[in-house]
């Protein structure tokens, strides 16, 4: 089993997805069950990860590879690292959260929204494991199916606009990847990852597979200013949707950066790293004064996202800054390994948060802020859940949102004052609207009779809300597991950064 | 004999598990469970932390500084939880304890009757515990920790009564407020990193000397000293946390909380965390004088400015709230000054009188039926004697006089100041002399207003209506009484309320007379706070102490206390003699009052332009740059320009067989023309 | 004595303007039996300039199978169909200008593509036929028997599906129209057409009027 | 003396008056037929006249064929015709233009 | 004269001939309610045993027959093998339409069988001669099919349209074949190959090249010669425009193969370009326009354009390389459009065509399954991976890559997302938006559609995922 235990990873909810379509709307208790059972599954699955990589090494592990088609040379490849591994169990613990949270939720066609959350985990399993450029690239757009069905089916009422809008915007961002792709394809006669990492490529072509690159990733990140597409998919996106869109889907924009862009085009990245800095900052301050005057609470917590997302961008590049100008690595590593640990933080944050609003708009149908105040007169403990996210949201120390953003303001000081100035600029703004949110929703008297018939957390959302809450204070108190479990891998990573093409 | 790390664990620990158990279990266990197992947690603790005072101060306990886990270790940086005990520590670790401590006693009574007591006790426990979590680091990222945690059960506590819009209002300002001190600190922290690539104390401190010449680039030709960056840095988390000008605005409004929270985090300890960390910081602000400079200047514009507010205060909480702002100025100053020591001892003094002050004027809000108006209070004294008295103690050292605590602290710090000659120094003096005649203007008028003079409530009984008064008022608004009518005559407070009176104002009275010398003078910090030669004024100072008793008996000579003087008899005049003239100077000085009714037009200017103006910054982002241009232009835009062009390009798709052909014959002109250019 | 190679040119330049002048009132004439009409002249003077080519079975086969049958199938259709001439002429000056010029536009890059000069050099030289010893039509037919077979094949498969298209397009099945049902034919057996009665040879002998309950079968 | 050029020249004059024709009559379908048998018959003369002045078969087999499957063309371009016309009443270009966009 | 191996080497097409006119005589002789169901079932078993013909002694590298009018290699071989594939489709998904509409008519199969052989004669053509004869035989075929329903006034204005640019096509081909005979003076494609480098009049070559090229592209659908095909695909009956879509595209592949690659390889060169333009303007007006249609019939044919522009990305690349991935692509293409009419077949009866986007409203809660396979076709068609569709798109751009225009492979790609739009919009309107009130969608009951369409869909997935092979057996085709 251990042998190809990635590929078991990534076809056993992809299989299991067949037995609860089959289970049809008839039974979809049935449908439930399965699905429950099929995510729990995967979810021990990926925990045998952890003893079977080896950290300390660091590195590609667990490799497998079949040849796919032999005239093209393209490989069925799968291996992990340590971030890879992070990212696999984030999102099969995630896969079963939406499930739990979608049990009585989804009352149309339980068994496709299940069947099509099981294929989309699968999915991103395999963009986090596939070695192969062609393979990682199949992964990375099949997503969108389900993800497109999900939101186009059980969404709010603009899900039409919002799904075609989130598929169309990605595959503009990934189809210039794949030419890209190709063109180094016919440069190295393979698609295999770490051949490409090795290929040398003058500048000029750098650049230009740089910024096929950044579109396909800052896309799905995403980055200023191509992030709109993510406020409209997660307002019209059932809970669910938004929360595997912003725990697991936003991350594989950021780690496409590490796979692709760090390795391949490390000169024009290094190059152009000011430009994806200042996005990353624009983002920050930008987006964060863009989600302070939000009247949808989901908008608000995806504006948040983009702002969050920031840091995982700033993370990464500014060790270009800092290893290319200082050889600074060690801050470089800081600053990869607050990225990294941003992006596994800000699966559970933001999931926490979509779920929280889930159970609010589940009571109230509706998402805008003005229609709620006073929540937490009634529902005491959803009260507590929701200000203990909203305070990881806004980075507070104890809590997995301030790990990531620490380590990155650390070291982008180390980089350039001012890019930290910026950054830590998200301390204040990312209170301001958090917190306003907060007092709008939470605090003051019951405004309205809707909210006096509110009920308190039933127990299914207690297991969603308390689990993301147990994450989220374990790496905020604790961070070291997770940090040495990437360690290895991300310091091969910066070291890549200093390796010049050209 | 060295600390053991279980009986810090356990001093750290004990309230959070208190927190915890009150928290989530607080039905189960019920009020009574729940008040027993915090008071219980900080028994613990606080007897601890004397043990720990005790082993430190005359144990001969080495000190000690060892890390208890690894929060990450990323090549060479490494991040740690641990702690670091020394004297400094012990201090402060049994200042907040003692403090906290008698807060929970003293909470029993006053929340007797809250639907939200449980939550109450959780939170306070929550809070000693970061408190302790900030006091004991020994790294920086602790610190930060401790330091935004106090800051979120300070939110939760303002925010306690959460149905009043203020309370939430002002919860929500306070954490703002914070987070922009938050913001520079962390940016402290990471200039400290850059500088000298650790955020342990030990390791940062011994090579601070490293950091002399090295210098910031900013810009091209700005190159900023590292030292004097790292520590207005700092102290820019200082000036948030201990609400210095200009972000001192949301400490008056953090007195929407609970009485007992006022005492305990906004008078006693969590607003004392920026002078406790810059006193820890001490080796890196020796390095700057620039730094010290304006930490001089914001302190000493601080202890004048917000004290001339008091003045005009009504709301009995407010004018203590007013003098914090004022102290912890003159805390403040005493740090620019390199007068380390002495603001810590004045933080020590003060967080017991002005903690005394604060239950004290909750004592007498409790009498009051929540009614924090002056205005509608005299005469109390013979309803509650135990509050009178105790209230006098503490307004008496916080006023300056001999022999009380605060005369020793304070006193000090204005003949620092005066020793100094550091930039700034002057205009300090004057702010921290004039402060103290302004401090004890309000502070008499205060104590005059509510305790003597004439009744200016009227009692009216009502029948049945038992369970309307009392505690259950606190989710009422303020206007839901006819002010100064109260329903029972006032009463002395319970004893869970009059013992901490009690025992806060034994210290209130006594703590100055016997620490003054060896704290202040004695180098009773020893390594825990570093301050060069060239700067040692508290060092010049001790060479002409000869004494408490002889400082004592000097300082009725003094300026300061003059000045105190003058400002009781004009104040005695007026407000147990003359009411009249306070109306008349009031109006005689109409701008005056203006300026300081509006508290100088901060709190308006900040709502404007932060608060409307970054709403207002945000909107225009949102339509006018996401919505009009990113997806109207863009992403619409682009769609309906396809959608035009398609609508246009099917109409060549006429239907018509002839077009059809002529499409194909141009097509033929074109390849062959085409090709005619081209390929020829 | 004229030149034979001159009186060709004379020959060719006059077929050729009528060719062009009759190719020009197919595309102009108002009436479409006139059109069609002057397209057979086309063909006919384009046959002429094929004999001058001397491919003499191709300028034969041309007013055979184009005139006899392509064309008699076309003036039938026209006349078949109750065309409303006058208006289907309309608006044809309109559009005349933009004809023309997009013709002569074309005429210009084609002939400038083609290279006409480079062609002018080309003379027919020999006849090929002759050569080989045969007459065109032999030439013809020995090449496309043995060379060609196979799309001889074809074409004969092409003139097949012609027949079946054709017929499955207009054969109509007209209510009361009397016709063949080839397969009612072929499916046809005896028992359905011809009753065979068993009967005796002769009369008996007592034979009598037939009894009351006796009826004819 | 006829030279190729004579024949080539006379095929494009011919392919073009057919290209013109199609373009400019906007109304009846039959001319429309008419036209493209003269491109036809351009084409032809090409075939004939490469095939004599370069003295190969091919070229005059290649049109026996073209003449051949013109003639079925015809036939089923003629079938269809009628059936429209049997449809619509009408064989008006203008008029067919139930299809667009 | 030939020789038996000649006949040996044809034996698909002369059984194919043989078979198509038993099936003409059969229906004449059959009774009339016998006729339908015994000639359908007859047709595919034919096409059957035809499958195996092709691919049953297959000689070694490619043969050629009839003194080279006839080549039998690779090439011919899948693409005739997928070209009867598509035709076994067609009959199997036309039969309960053309019940329903009284079309059930012997002339169905046969012509259909007849422009089959058409389609295989040309993927085989090794002379000009040949490609002429068998694109007429596959259009003159088209014709007639496309007028089928003769009641049908839509049905006769795609026919009339389709036959008259159709015979201008032909006469443009046919003039730039008589071009390329005067400057080579031979009408076999392997001696033309051998010719064009001592051609005396390269102008007239390239002359003849446009010309032929517009040939091909008209064929194709390539833009601005696609004027026929909306109309067509809309007008015909489905039945015929589900035919129209699948096997004549692999035709006109292999006639542009025959024509640009094996005869006029050399001058590769020249036509790249002109390739390249029409690729650009196919996916401009194929993509661009087919996001304003309203009726799905209509979308799919503006969608073949596009597509046919991307095959000509292939082609463009002029090497084995691209050859192989356009013939992949036109494979893939065959079996996308086969399913995608297919649906619309399966979802049509009687009175009720189904062609309107309007009347997949809602179609994921009246027949899953039909909408699950539908979503496969029209991810398919967009390229999404791990369809199919996406690997063709994969090959055709590298291919257009490695010719050295990557500016075409970029237009290639900014079409794709514009044509994303129309595709998710089918799917949209099948999953996202509720029926229409009133209207019954009911799948034709006839189980061999179900399963052949269910098979036919999902071999998109499947091939997506298991697609080496093919592109292996394409590659190899063009090696050597």
């Amino acid at each position: 089993m251990f042998n190809h235990l990635l590929s078991l990873l990534i076809w056993l909810p992809i299989a299991g997805a067949v037995p609860v379509l089959l289970a049809g709307s008839g039974r979809p208790n049935t449908a439930r069950w399965l699905s429950l059972l099929m995510a729990v599954l995967t979810f021990v699955v990926s925990l045998f990860l952890i003893p079977q990589y080896n950290a300390d090494a660091g590195g590609m592990q667990l490799a497998e590879s079949h040849l796919w088609i032999a005239s093209l040379n393209v490989h069925y490849a799968l291996a992990v690292d340590g971030i890879s591994v992070a990212l696999i169990l984030l999102t099969t613990f995630v896969g079963i959260l939406v499930i739990i949270g979608a049990w009585e939720v989804i009352q149309d066609k339980p068994h496709q929204y299940m069947a099509a959350m099981l294929v989309l985990e699968g999915l991103m399993i395999g963009v986090f494991c596939a070695t192969d450029a062609l393979l990682f690239y199949v992964f990375f757009e099949a997503m969108l199916i389900p993800m497109f069905i999900l939101i186009g089916i059980w969404g709010g009422p603009r899900r039409v606009y919002a799904t075609l809008k989130f598929f169309i915007y990605t595959f503009l961002g990934s189809i210039f990847m794949l030419i890209g792709l190709i063109y180094l394809y016919l440069k190295a006669g393979t698609f295999d990852l770490h051949t490409l990492a090795t290929l040398p490529l003058t500048l000029t072509e750098q650049s230009w597979l740089f910024f096929a690159f950044l579109i396909a990733f800052a896309v799905k990140v995403p980055m200023v200013p191509v992030h709109t597409w993510l406020p409209d998919a997660h307002v019209e996106a059932p809970t669910g949707g938004s929360v595997v869109l912003a725990a697991v889907m936003l991350k594989i924009g950021g780690y496409g950066f590490l796979r692709f862009s760090l390795p391949i085009v490390p000169d024009a990245s290094a190059q152009f790293a000011w430009l994806v800095i200042l996005l990353s900052l624009i983002a920050v301050v930008y987006i964060g004064y863009v989600a302070l005057v939000q009247e949808d609470m989901k908008k608000l917590v995806a504006y948040s996202s983009v702002a969050h997302m920031g840091f995982v961008t700033l993370g990464i590049f500014i060790g270009f800054m800092l290893v290319r100008e200082q050889g600074n690595t060690d801050t470089a590593r800081l600053g990869m390994q607050g990225a990294m640990v941003q992006m596994i933080s800000h699966g559970f944050i933001s999931g926490a948060m979509f779920s929280c609003i889930g159970v609010l708009y589940d009571r109230m149908h509706t998402r805008l802020i003005k229609d709620y105040g006073g929540v937490i007169n009634v529902m005491p403990w959803f009260g507590f859940f929701y200000v203990l996210f909203a305070m990881a949201n806004c980075g507070l120390p104890g809590t997995s949102g301030f790990v990531g953003e620490f380590m990155v303001i650390l070291a982008s000081f180390s980089a350039n004052p001012w890019i930290a100035l910026f950054a830590a600029f998200t301390l204040i703004i990312g209170a301001a609207y958090t917190l306003w949110l907060v007092k709008r929703v939470l605090w003051g008297d019951v405004t309205n009779s809707h909210v006096a018939e509110m009920q308190d957390l039933n127990g299914r959302e207690v297991i969603v809300l308390g689990a993301f809450a147990a994450m989220t204070l374990l790496i905020g108190i604790w961070p070291e597991p997770l940090t040495h479990l990437m360690d290895s891998s991300v310091s091969q990573l910066v070291q890549l950064l200093a390796i010049h093409k050209v | 004999m060295e600390l053991s790390t279980s009986i810090l664990l356990t001093i750290a620990l004990a309230p959070l598990v208190g927190c915890l158990l009150a928290g989530f279990l607080g039905k189960q266990i019920g009020r009574v469970g729940a008040h027993s197992v915090t008071i219980l947690g900080l028994l613990i603790s606080c007897g601890l932390s004397f043990y720990v005072l005790y082993q430190i101060t005359a144990g001969g306990a080495p000190v000690y500084n060892h890390n208890i886990y690894t929060w990450f270790e990323i090549g060479k940086y490494t991040a740690t939880v641990g702690f670091l005990i020394d004297r400094l520590t012990a201090m402060m670790m049994v200042v907040v304890t003692f403090v906290s401590l008698l807060v929970h006693v003293y909470t029993i009574g006053y929340m007797a009757d809250d639907d939200g007591y449980q939550r109450f006790f959780s939170y306070i426990s929550l809070f000693t515990f970061s408190m302790l979590m900030l006091v004991m680091s020994n790294n920086f990222l602790q610190l930060f920790f401790g330091w935004e945690a106090v800051g979120l059960v300070s939110y939760l506590l303002i925010g306690f009564w959460y149905k009043r819009p203020t309370a939430i209002f002002a919860n929500l300002k306070a954490f703002i407020v914070n987070r922009v001190g938050d913001f520079g600190f962390l940016l402290g922290i990471a200039a400290i990193l850059y500088f000298l690539g650790t955020l342990d104390y030990a390791t940062a401190f011994s090579s601070a000397p490293t950091l002399v010449g090295k210098t910031l680039t900013l810009t091209q030709n700005t190159h900023w000293d590292a030292a004097t960056v790292i520590c207005i840095l700092l102290f820019i988390g200082a000036m948030g946390k201990s609400a210095q000008v200009p972000l001192h605005v949301w400490l008056p409004d953090s007195m929407e909380g609970p009485t007992p929270i006022s005492a305990l985090i906004h008078a006693a300890t969590m607003v004392t965390a920026g002078i406790f960390m810059v006193a820890r910081m001490s080796p890196l602000y020796e390095l700057s004088e620039t730094a010290l400079s304006f930490v001089l200047v914001i302190g000493a514009t601080g202890a004048l400015f917000t004290g001339l507010i008091g003045i005009v205060q009504n709301d009995i909480k407010r004018v203590v709230a007013y003098s914090t702002l004022s102290q912890l100025g003159y805390m403040t100053v005493a740090l620019g000054v390199s007068a380390y020591a002495g603001a810590v001892f004045h933080l020590m003094t003060h967080a017991f009188f002005k903690a005394l002050l604060f239950l004290g004027a909750g004592s007498v809000i409790i009498a009051m039926h929540h009614e924090q108006d002056m205005r509608y209070m005299g005469g109390l004294r013979k309803y509650m004697p135990i509050t009178w008295i105790t209230m006098w103690i503490g307004a008496l050292a916080l006023c300056g006089v001999p022999f009380f605590s605060g005369f020793y602290s304070k006193d000090s710090i204005i003949d620092a100041v005066h020793e100094s000659h550091r930039w700034g120094s002057g205009y300090a003096y004057f702010c921290v002399v004039v402060g103290a005649f302004v401090t004890a203007t309000y502070t008499f008028r205060q104590m005059y207003m509510t305790f003597h003079g004439k009744e200016r409530f009227k009692v009216v009984e009502h029948h049945g209506h038992h369970d309307a008064h009392g505690h259950d008022d606190h989710h009422d608004d303020h206007g839901h009484h006819e002010p100064g009518v109260l329903s029972h005559p006032p009463k002395e407070s319970p004893w869970v309320v009059t013992v901490p009176l009690i025992l806060l104002a034994i210290p209130s009275l006594f703590v100055g007379f016997f620490t003054v010398q060896p704290v202040l003078f004695g180098n009773w910090f020893g390594g825990a706070v570093h301050v060069n030669e060239a700067n040692n004024v508290l060092g010049e100072m001790g060479k002409e102490f000869d004494g408490s008793l002889a400082m004592a008996l000097h300082g009725f000579t003094q300026l300061p206390f003059l000045l105190v003087l003058a400002a009781f008899i004009i104040t005695t005049y007026i407000y147990l003699f003359n009411p009249s003239v306070a109306d008349k100077i009031k109006s005689a000085l109409k701008p005056i009052w203006v300026i300081l009714d509006r508290k100088y037009w901060v709190d308006d200017i900040y709502f404007a332009i932060f608060a409307r103006g970054g709403v207002k910054l945000g909107r225009m982002f949102w339509k006018g740059g996401d919505a009009a241009v990113i997806d109207g232009v863009l992403i619409d835009g682009s769609a309906s320009t396809i959608q035009r062009i398609a609508s246009a390009v099917r109409r060549v798709q006429s239907g018509y067989l002839y077009h059809y052909a002529f499409a194909m014959i141009l097509g033929l002109i074109l390849l062959l023309g085409g090709y005619w250019l081209v390929g020829q | 004595m004229i030149d034979p190679s001159v009186f060709q040119l004379v020959c060719f330049y006059a077929f050729a303007a009528i060719t062009v002048i009759a190719a020009l009132s197919v595309v102009t004439l108002r009436n479409s039996v006139q059109a069609v009409l002057a397209l057979v002249l086309t063909f006919f003077s384009t046959a002429c300039i094929w004999m001058l080519a001397e491919a003499e079975f191709l300028a034969i086969a041309l007013i055979v199978v184009y005139v006899g049958a392509v064309m008699v199938l076309f003036l039938f259709v026209v006349m078949m169909l109750d065309i409303d001439q006058e208006k289907l002429r309309e608006g044809f000056m309109k559009y005349l200008p933009v004809g023309l010029f997009v013709a002569i536009a074309m005429l210009v890059e084609m002939l400038g593509l083609i290279g006409v000069r480079a062609m002018h050099a080309q003379t027919m030289g020999e006849n090929p036929a002759t050569a080989a010893g045969m007459s065109n039509t032999a030439w013809l037919g020995q090449a496309l028997y043995t060379q060609y077979l196979l799309p001889f094949e074809v074409a004969a498969l092409i003139l097949t599906v012609g027949v079946i298209a054709a017929v499955a397009l207009t054969l109509r099945h007209r209510a009361g129209t009397r016709k063949q049902q080839a397969s009612e034919q072929v499916s046809v057996r005896a028992s359905d057409r011809v009753r065979v009665i068993k009967m005796a040879a002769e009369r008996p002998v007592e034979s009598q009027p037939a009894p009351v309950q006796e009826s004819k079968p | 003396m006829i030279t190729l050029s004579h024949f080539i020249v006379l095929g494009a004059i011919l392919f073009c008056i057919s290209v013109a024709g199609l373009f400019i009559n906007r109304k009846n379908v039959i001319v429309l037929l008419m036209a493209i048998e003269l491109m036809l018959l351009a084409v032809n003369i090409n075939f004939v006249a490469f095939s004599r002045f370069n003295h190969d078969v091919a070229g005059q087999v290649f049109v026996f064929f073209i003449l051949t499957v013109a003639a079925a063309e015809s036939a089923i371009g003629l079938a269809i015709l009628v059936l429209l016309f049997r449809n619509r009443s009408t064989v008006n270009v203008t008029e067919i233009d139930s299809m667009k966009g | 004269m030939p020789t038996f191996n000649d006949i040996l080497i044809m034996v698909p097409e002369f059984y194919l001939v043989a078979a198509a006119c038993v099936l003409l005589l059969a229906d004449a002789f059959l009774p009339a309610h016998q006729r339908g169901p015994t000639l359908h079932w007859a047709s595919i078993f034919v096409l059957v045993a035809g499958i195996y013909l092709v691919v049953a002694h297959q000689p070694d590298g490619a043969v050629t027959a009839f003194n080279g009018m006839f080549i039998r290699d690779g090439v011919a071989e899948i693409l005739k093998v997928f070209a009867l594939l598509c035709t076994i489709l067609v009959f199997i998904y036309a039969k309960p339409y053309l019940s329903d509409r009284k079309l059930f008519i012997g002339e169905f199969y046969t012509l259909m069988l007849f422009a089959l052989i058409g389609v295989m004669l040309l993927v085989s053509a090794g002379n000009l001669i040949m490609i002429y004869l068998g694109l007429e035989l596959l259009t003159l075929s088209s014709y007639a099919l496309v007028a089928l329903n003769r009641d049908s006034e839509l049905s006769s204005e795609a026919a009339i349209k389709y036959f008259v640019l159709g015979a201008l096509a032909s006469g443009m081909l046919l003039y730039g074949m008589s071009m390329v005979y005067g400057a080579t003076n031979t009408l076999d494609l392997v001696q033309l190959r051998d010719a064009i480098p001592h051609s005396t009049m390269p102008h007239l070559l390239v002359f003849g090249l446009i010309f032929m090229i517009i040939g091909v592209a008209f064929k194709l659908g390539a833009a601005p010669f696609h004027m026929w095909i909306p109309d067509v695909y809309q007008g015909a009956p489905t039945a015929v425009t589900v035919f129209v879509g699948s096997a004549p595209k692999l035709a006109a592949f292999g006639m542009a193969f025959r024509l640009l690659a094996t005869g006029m390889g050399d001058m590769a060169h020249q036509w790249q370009l002109m390739l390249a333009v029409l690729a650009v303007l196919s996916l401009a007006v194929g993509n661009l326009v087919a996001i304003v249609q309203t009726n799905l019939k209509r979308l799919l044919a503006y969608s073949t354009i596009s597509h046919m522009g991307y095959l000509l990305l292939g082609l463009v690349n002029a090497g084995p390389e691209g050859y192989s991935s356009a013939m992949f692509y036109a494979i893939s293409y065959a079996l996308m459009s086969t399913a995608a009419f297919g649906v619309i077949l399966a979802l049509s009866r009687a009175g009720f065509e189904c062609e309107e986007i309007e009347d997949f409203k809602g179609l994921n809660q009246r027949s899953p399954w039909m909408a699950f396979l539908m979503l496969l076709c029209m991810f398919s068609l967009a390229g999404v991976p791990p369809m199919f569709g996406f690997f063709a798109k994969l090959l055709v751009l590298q291919a257009a890559i490695h010719a050295g225009m990557m500016w075409l492979a970029i237009v290639g790609a900014v079409f794709a997302i514009i044509g994303l739009y129309y595709y998710l919009h089918v799917v949209k309107v099948m999953y996202f938006d509720k029926p229409v009130e009133g209207t019954v969608v009911r799948l034709q009951p006839d189980f061999t559609l179900r399963l052949a369409l269910s098979v036919n869909a999902l071999v998109l997935l499947v091939l997506g995922v298991y697609w080496g092979p093919l592109l292996g057996w394409c590659k190899q085709a063009f090696v050597g």
